[in-house]
């Protein structure tokens, strides 16, 4: 458990490397090179610190800037553009700067909460437990309100009790599966997303 | 004063950010009675060292004051 | 990373020697303050406090020691007689300008610095040694831009580096790779200042006869005895406007002056004492 | 970044026509109002450090004087000199480490020596004064009068830098108050200085009651006082061509300060007193007493004055973008 | 015009920024003088809402001075098109078209159809409300094109008809309806037609600066004609470009997470149009002539796609199982029915309804009413946190005790942590790779609806009920890795490129569908995103080099089939040749009969410039269409200057007020779009026209430093920052008048509800006189809410749930309120 501070004899050992005195008696400007310290000599950018790179399409707006992500060790580093796209050229607006701020934001979430009916308070719920319970509810409404055919016979294999909202931020893959589960698999019509908002 | 643990995952001069064991990340501060240098901070990132924080948050700046860091066992 | 990246955003290769800086042409800034977003995330640079000015579009107020790129808006929508509808060709109206540390040929922060925390790089930058600097304060008042400030709680100062780490590593400067427009342009100072003089009467021959270069020696915001910026501008209003010095003065010009004549008086004194003891022996 | 005051008209400027040297009274856009220049950290503790440098050189300069030129009767002027010039070795440097925001690294001031940087120039004259004094003071009491007499010169050669280098230390800044006259600057602090090291004897020699050289120490407290009184007025004219002279204004606390203590106590008192004693002829001692208290306040309330009024200068964008406009000064 | 480029789009106006360093001239048009204004040469303000009159206007001044784009417009539009006699246009009726039916309030399409047939429309949602089915009248077209007089002297030529119907736009009226002067409209009309023909392109930039509005759709259509007559539609630097605000929202209108539509634009089956079996569907849907002719392969594709071998030729494929629609089941109904109990249980995936919702105390309310919420998100939403922390709790009017709604917040995984392609703005599909885990529990949606797909087989496997045979047909196996079992991107991508059946061999482009069930496709646009088994073309990162053509066609895969400009053909002449060499893009190579060019050829590569149809053999699909027909997806291969069926609100572009409007309609006696969906309720009450409560035009909008609902932004501490509180924008003149000063609190209010925000005066609004009155208008950024580093009222409190008649959008960018100085709460 040792406590990480500067020392006495790194002090007394910096200072003698870094004492810009005799270098100048040596002929050194003071301004520049006599004065530049061990710390500025070695000093790099972070992603030489990467271990891995990525090419990531920024999450914000539809232009569509590539982003180059660094990350090291399993977490992101860094994001910024990708000097090869020809939509951005390495540029990015400044959401698309803040998307490595997104990533490591303080409010994100990383665990499921979960709020029982007239509850007063979130409680923590295991992921499982919330797909088991969320299955059961959508088996359990698609039962008790699936339409085969209206009064008049027309046929229309339909639930008009769900419903679902979202895809515009979401991949080509995802929007792909959730029209295919809800509408061709359960029934449900009441799909939309931000395209109309 | 609250102390959290967790790996510096990012440091630039005396600023760094903590990937915390609980999940969540955070961005410290260190004081200058920390007596904390920033090649110091850098060894923590590229090694990834197993650190604890001492800190006090500070909401104007969404980061917290890193009062003292502990390495401690992996 | 890719090794040399900078040829790819900013066409220029980085070697130490040479000198760099910015060209910040204020007629093409859309004020989108992605070199804000851009610098605060590269630098780790906590926010500033959460607070609606009424400055126009500007929430940010002005460079701080964790601010080290402040977009500054200036509305002049309304030319006397009502709301004008025709307008100079480059961004008239609602003046826009991203604001930074100047990194001075003659810098008064850097002739300042008693513990030599502030240096000159090996890429005519100046920086503030993080491992040197002891709080003493004296490059904040020397500033003639206002740009160096105290970090209370680290008890250190802190300005733009000018990304000293990333030109360390061949990569351009995080603001100037983000400016989607290129108002910031990176580069050799000397080639950027030719592109400036070009930039400047090509506004001309449009008709924007308000332009000017900034901090560029013989043009008329030159900034006397501070020698060229290494970071300069092109503006079209009066430097005021943007919150900029006319003509900046160099503070160590004043050290000569002050210490002979107070040196010069106590001496003076000095032998009066002496005189007056002598005679009353 | 704490916000002065949202601006009290809406943000829309006018059209101003630009010419960078134009005539100095035209009206001046700001932006927003906000501040152009960062003002220093610099408060009580560095006004009480000058106060102190000034005094503990000025007496060092005092009491070399006396050994040098003066006669038995000064021997006390001499030991008290030395004396008094131990405050600033003791208290001097503990203050300015104290002033620092990082003072765990307060050994980096002797890491470089920059002849650009005031305080780079100041640590090395404090440095020698410290020494010098020390070693004088201790032969002082050891009784080796040759060897104090060899460190004495030395140490009065950076006392006379102690008196007046934070003058430099706040005239190198762009300040604008304290950027405005530099030579001024430097007389008000050398004269300050000297005033209050002569002041600082009499009192001390009263209290020993040793009055021997107390005609001498009152004509030079004159002296310096005529001095500091002369870079005042320089001071004031120079302010006023440069269109700042409101900075040290009565109505703020610092031009109050200025005004009552430094002008008012640091040299009108004291000129007035000297003055009715040459004219009287009669010594009255507790007159003598009050004048050289007057001088040493003054003197304190001058440097208090300055860096409270400077700071302020810095934080008027009017005054420094003025300042910055026609400021010729070399 | 219409989108606020360089604050929402930054990246987008670098290039418009570079276009302007070559001479190009930028026009905003726009109520606000924004950042975009600024860099632009001309700026013209106008009020919110009033865009098809200034649009108007210009074509008015294009017809009057002949400036048209002749030999464009007369070969590659149907100007030349005459149409039915019974046609009367809005300056005849005063508004309204011929075939109104004022009590099913719709237009019967008869009167507009082309002289002598019917011609279908292109795009799915062309359904109308007439009950008689598509294909008796489509046989007649096959038989010959459609009448046409290149003289344009038949009095219904569509040319005379737009004459007529335009006549009333002139500049004196532009001004009085919009408020921009005159002379300003004249330069930038003047600037527009200068920059058109041979030599030159002009581009049109919109955004939801248009698709706000009851009339959203016309004014783009307005924007079509006008580069349609100028001749800019289908070449280098013209068109009309729509800069939409999601990551993928054009992937998820593609691939359609929308009620109205089955994977890439096939109508979605309706309960009462002929869809009961898949061959009623089939041929009341497809069109004889144009490329939709192809709508039967691409329809069993999907079904083959979606549930395998249960599939058959006797089930129709599976068609039974899709869902039929009964109506209107967008965005504003949904929360309409949520309100009225009929939806009981609602996912809300990565969006934000309480903010980006109209009405938005109508929702948190009817939010109460849901039995079961399942919230996938990166932080807490507002849409989350409703039920203890929303608008009517807050106020007291319900107490959390009494929600009986079971809410699941689950965190989602972001960019960087899930692998997947968007498709941009530009129809660009890029592939952005897996860098990280996502930490702790978070998921992507990807990972959560298979898993959820893959519990509800579980659930429904035993189950030998007819009504739960789709669930348990779905091809529902996508190889998974990671301890987060997360399924594969590139095997849901290879599915939606589509393969061969049942050896699932990648299909390379579209041509190679099939209707007899041998092809699978998921989105059959998408085809030729992943050609062979190992080429993904989505993640190809070859750009073009500095002097390359500049089409990148190595860079991602734009649909369809990798082409970057539709409708190309039209940036050749009539012959075949380049317009100019300076605007060339596609040309007729005589050696080799073929079409070639800088970009993919948006034609039939063999298809000679003079081809001629046989009409005799009554020719199908692309065989119906002459050389000279560059809009292959219209029926008659012409660009649609006028409509003959497929919009509910009228063939040609007319100028109606938003539903909330201080002013009558200064054009027509018809005040508002006759058509628009309105839903008149207790708690979705409209204003009245020039209602004096609340005299001042409402426009919202987004800011640079915020994204859409803000969640992604105000959550974000860097981005929080730079606007870190709610604020509205007024005129110094209004806040004058109301003595309000800087940053003063104000509260708006309207039917719906009341908000309070701090007062920003600015010179960029100003006063506007509209027929005489002096109209102010206020602005306010949508995108604040109660959760995040950066807070502020919910701007869409006070908006109206009311829609567009062919899209449902709503209307938030033009509505009336009230204003007045002081707080909401008392302080």
């Amino acid at each position: 458990m040792t406590k990480i501070h500067r020392r006495f004899a790194d002090r007394v050992a910096g200072f003698v490397r870094d004492w810009s005195l005799p270098r100048q008696i040596a002929g050194e400007s003071p301004y520049s090179k006599a004065a530049e310290s061990s710390l500025s000599q070695n000093l790099r950018p972070r992603l030489t610190e990467a271990d891995k790179v990525g090419t990531i399409i920024c999450p914000y707006c539809a232009v569509g800037c590539s982003q180059l992500a660094y990350a090291k060790n399993g977490r992101i580093i860094h994001v910024e553009g990708d000097p090869r796209s020809p939509i951005n050229q390495g540029t990015l607006c400044p959401k698309g700067s803040a998307t490595f701020g997104w990533l490591t934001s303080e409010r994100r979430l990383d665990h499921v909460l979960y709020r029982a009916p007239y509850g007063e308070h979130w409680e923590r719920r295991p992921l499982a437990w919330a797909m088991d319970r969320i299955a059961w509810l959508v088996k359990q409404t698609r039962d008790e309100t699936f339409v085969d055919e209206l009064p008049d016979g027309t046929l229309v294999n339909h639930t008009l009790a769900m419903a679902s909202l979202g895809g515009a931020t979401l991949d080509n893959e995802e929007n792909y599966l959730i029209k295919k589960l809800f509408c061709g698999g359960l029934g449900m019509v009441w799909i939309e997303n931000q395209a109309r908002v | 004063m609250a102390t959290v643990s967790g790996i510096v995952t990012v440091a630039q001069e005396n600023r760094f950010q903590l990937a915390l064991d609980e999940g969540g990340t955070r961005l410290f501060v260190v004081t200058h009675n920390a007596a904390i240098d920033p090649d110091q901070l850098a060894a923590l990132q590229a090694q990834q060292v197993h650190v604890a924080v001492t800190f006090r948050p500070v909401d104007e700046l969404i980061a917290g004051e890193a009062r003292a860091i502990t390495e401690l066992p992996r | 990373m890719i090794p040399d990246e900078a040829e790819l955003t900013a066409g220029v290769k980085i070697e130490p020697g040479k000198s760099y800086g910015f060209f910040t042409d204020t007629t093409r800034c859309i004020g989108c303050k992605a070199c804000e977003v851009a610098c605060k995330e590269w630098n780790l640079l906590p926010a500033d406090g959460l607070h609606l000015t009424g400055m126009s579009y500007d929430n940010t107020v002005g460079l701080s020691a964790s601010t080290w790129r402040h977009v500054a808006f200036i509305e002049k929508i309304s030319d006397g007689d009502g709301r004008a509808t025709e307008m100079a060709p480059y961004q008239s109206n609602w003046l826009m300008m991203s604001d930074v540390c100047k990194h001075c040929h003659n810098a008064p922060c850097l002739e300042a610095c008693p513990t030599g925390a502030l240096f000159r790089t090996e890429f005519d930058t100046v920086v503030v040694q993080q491992d040197i600097c002891n709080g003493c304060g004296y490059c904040v008042p020397a500033c003639p831009f206002g740009v160096v400030e105290l970090n209370m709680i680290d008890g250190k100062a802190h300005k733009c580096t000018l990304c000293y780490d990333r030109l360390k590593g061949g990569l351009e400067p995080a603001c100037a790779k983000a400016c989607p427009t290129d108002s910031i342009q990176f580069g050799e100072v000397g080639e950027l200042q030719q592109r400036a003089h070009q930039r400047v009467s090509e506004l001309h021959e449009l008709g924007v006869d308000s332009a000017y270069l900034y901090g560029v020696p013989n043009s008329p915001g030159a900034t006397g005895d501070l020698g060229h910026l290494n970071a300069f501008f092109l503006l079209t209003a009066e430097p005021e406007a943007y919150n900029l010095p006319a003509a900046p003065s160099r503070a160590s010009n004043r050290v000569g002056p002050s210490l002979s004549f107070g040196l010069a008086a106590a001496a003076g004194l000095a032998l009066a004492a002496a005189a007056l003891f002598g005679w009353q022996k | 970044m704490t916000l002065v005051s949202t601006p009290s008209r809406a943000p829309y400027g006018r059209e101003a026509k630009y010419d960078p040297l134009r005539a100095d009274n035209a009206p001046i856009t700001t932006y927003y109002d906000q501040p152009q220049l960062k003002k220093s950290h610099w408060g009580t503790r560095v006004a009480l450090y000058i106060f102190i440098a000034g005094l503990s050189g000025g007496a060092q300069l005092i009491a070399t004087a006396a050994d040098l030129a003066g006669g038995e009767q000064h021997r006390g002027v001499v030991r008290r000199g030395r004396h008094i010039a131990l405050l600033g070795v003791f208290f001097g440097p503990p203050l300015l480490i104290w002033d620092l925001h990082s003072p765990d690294r307060f050994y980096n001031m002797l890491r470089i020596f920059r002849r650009t940087s005031p305080m780079s120039i100041g640590t090395y004259i404090l440095s020698s004064f410290s020494l010098f004094s020390l070693m004088t003071a201790t032969a002082q009491l050891a009784g080796w009068r040759k060897a104090a007499q060899l460190t004495q010169l030395p140490a009065a050669i950076a006392g006379a830098g102690m008196t007046t280098y934070t003058a430099s230390l706040l005239t190198a800044t762009s300040t604008p108050l304290w950027a405005a006259a530099p030579r001024s600057l430097a007389l008000q602090f050398a004269g300050s200085s000297f005033g209050a090291a002569a002041a600082a004897l009499q009192l001390a020699g009263r209290v020993d009651g040793d009055e021997a050289a107390a005609p001498v120490l009152e004509g030079l407290a004159l002296a310096a006082t005529a001095t500091e009184f002369v870079g005042a007025l320089a001071a004031e004219r120079r302010h006023r061509a440069l269109g700042i002279a409101d900075a040290a204004s009565v109505n703020t606390a610092s031009g109050a300060l200025y005004k009552l203590g430094a002008l008012g106590l640091g040299t009108a008192v004291p000129l007035a007193s000297y003055a009715g004693k040459l004219i009287g002829g009669r010594p009255r001692p507790w007159l003598m007493m009050t004048t050289a208290l007057a001088v040493l306040a003054g003197s304190f309330a001058l440097r208090l004055s300055v860096l409270a009024a400077g700071n302020e200068s810095a934080q008027r964008p009017q005054q420094s973008l003025r300042f910055a406009r026609r400021e010729k000064v070399r | 015009m219409g989108s606020n480029l360089a604050e929402n789009h930054p990246i987008a106006f670098r290039f418009v920024l570079q276009a302007k360093d070559k001479g190009a001239t930028i026009i905003h048009v726009d109520p606000r003088f924004t950042r975009t204004s600024a860099l632009a040469d001309i700026y013209a303000p106008i009020r919110a809402g009033s865009d098809i009159a200034f649009l108007g206007g210009l074509i008015n001044y294009i017809l009057e001075r002949d400036l048209w784009f002749k030999e464009y417009a007369l070969n590659y539009t149907n100007l030349s098109t005459i149409i039915d006699e019974r046609f009367q246009d809005a300056s005849a009726l005063d508004g309204l078209f011929s075939g109104w039916d004022p009590d099913s309030r719709s237009y019967k399409y008869d009167s507009w159809q082309y002289q002598g047939e019917d011609v279908p429309a292109s795009i799915a949602e062309h359904y109308v409300n007439t009950t008689e089915s598509y294909s008796e009248k489509l046989r007649r077209l096959e038989k010959g094109p459609p009448p046409r007089d290149p003289t344009l002297k038949h009095p219904n030529t569509v040319y005379q008809i737009l004459k007529r119907h335009y006549a009333v736009y002139t500049p004196e009226k532009v001004e009085a309806t919009t408020g921009c002067p005159r002379a300003v409209f004249l330069k930038i009309a003047e600037a527009l037609t200068r920059a058109s023909g041979r030599e030159r392109t002009g581009a049109f930039c919109y955004a939801v600066g248009w698709t706000h509005h009851t009339t959203g759709v016309q004014m783009i259509r307005a924007a079509a004609v006008i580069q349609a007559l100028l001749g800019n539609t289908g070449r280098p630097g013209g068109g009309v470009f729509a800069f939409r605000g999601h990551s993928s929202i054009q992937g998820s209108t593609d691939i359609p997470t929308l009620y109205n539509m089955l994977p890439s634009y096939l109508p979605q089956p309706q309960a009462h149009k002929p869809h009961a079996t898949l061959d009623e569907y089939l041929q009341s849907e497809t069109p004889p002539t144009g490329f939709w002719n192809n709508f039967p392969k691409y329809a069993v594709s999907l079904l083959r796609a979606w549930y395998g071998d249960h599939a058959t030729k006797s089930n129709q494929w599976g068609f039974p199982w899709i869902p039929r629609i009964v109506g209107d089941h967008s965005q504003l109904p949904m929360t309409l029915a949520i309100a009225d109990g009929v939806i009981r249980g609602l996912f809300v995936l990565g969006q934000n309804p309480v903010i980006g919702g109209s009405n938005s105390a109508m929702i948190q309310r009817a939010f109460a009413n849901l039995d079961w919420l399942v919230v996938r998100d990166f932080t807490e939403t507002e849409t989350a946190s409703f039920w203890y922390a929303g608008k009517p709790v807050r106020s007291g009017e319900l107490r959390p005790q009494d929600i009986k709604t079971e809410v699941f917040l689950m965190p989602g995984a972001l960019i960087g942590e899930k692998e997947g392609t968007f498709t941009g703005t530009h129809r660009l599909v890029q592939f952005h790779d897996k860098i990280v885990e996502p930490p702790g529990e978070a998921r992507s949606e990807l990972g959560f609806i298979y898993h959820l797909g893959r519990r509800l087989q579980a659930l429904y496997a035993d189950s030998t009920d007819e009504k739960d045979a789709p669930v348990k047909a779905l091809t529902w196996e996508y190889p998974t890795s990671g301890e987060t079992d997360e399924p594969s991107a590139e095997a849901v991508l290879k599915e939606m490129n589509g393969f061969t059946w049942p050896d699932r061999r990648q299909i390379g482009d579209v041509h190679e569908l099939k209707d007899d069930g041998s092809t699978a496709c998921g989105v059959w646009t998408y085809a030729g995103v992943f050609p062979k088994d190992d080429h993904n073309q989505a993640r190809s990162r070859r750009p073009d080099g500095p002097d390359g053509p500049g089409t990148h066609l190595g860079w991602g895969f734009a649909w369809p089939s990798n082409r970057r400009t539709i409708y190309n053909r039209a940036a050749a002449d009539p012959e075949g040749r380049p317009w100019s060499e300076r605007k060339k893009l596609i040309w007729w190579d005589a050696e080799k009969q073929r079409w070639d060019g800088y970009d993919v050829v948006d034609f039939e590569p063999e298809k000679r410039p003079d081809y001629e149809p046989d009409w005799s053999r009554h020719p199908k699909g692309m065989a119906a269409l002459d050389g000279r027909s560059p809009f292959t997806m219209i029926a008659d291969g012409k660009s649609s200057l006028f409509v003959p069926s497929g919009l509910k609100d009228g063939p040609l572009p007319t100028h109606y007020e938003p539903i909330e409007s201080p002013v009558h309609n200064p054009l027509y006696g018809q005040q508002s779009s006759p058509v628009a969906k309105q839903w008149r309720r207790p708690d979705n009450h409209y204003h009245p026209v020039g209602d004096p409560r609340f005299p001042y035009v409402l426009t919202t909008y987004r800011l640079t430093e915020h994204h859409a609902g803000g969640t992604p932004t105000r959550s974000v501490a860097v981005t929080a920052e730079l606007q870190p509180e709610g604020f509205i924008e007024l005129t110094p003149e209004l806040a004058d008048g109301l003595g309000i000063k800087h940053l003063d609190w104000v509260v708006l209010s309207t039917l719906r509800g009341e908000i309070e925000a701090k007062a920003l005066i600015t010179e960029r609004l100003r006063p506007l006189e509209i027929s005489g009155r002096r109209i102010h208008q206020i602005g306010m950024p949508w995108h604040f809410g109660w959760e995040g580093y950066a807070k502020g009222d919910i701007a869409n409190v006070l908006t109206s749930v009311v829609g567009d008649a062919n899209t449902t959008m709503h209307e938030g960018k033009a509505l009336t309120c009230n204003l007045r100085k002081g707080r909401l709460r008392p302080q």
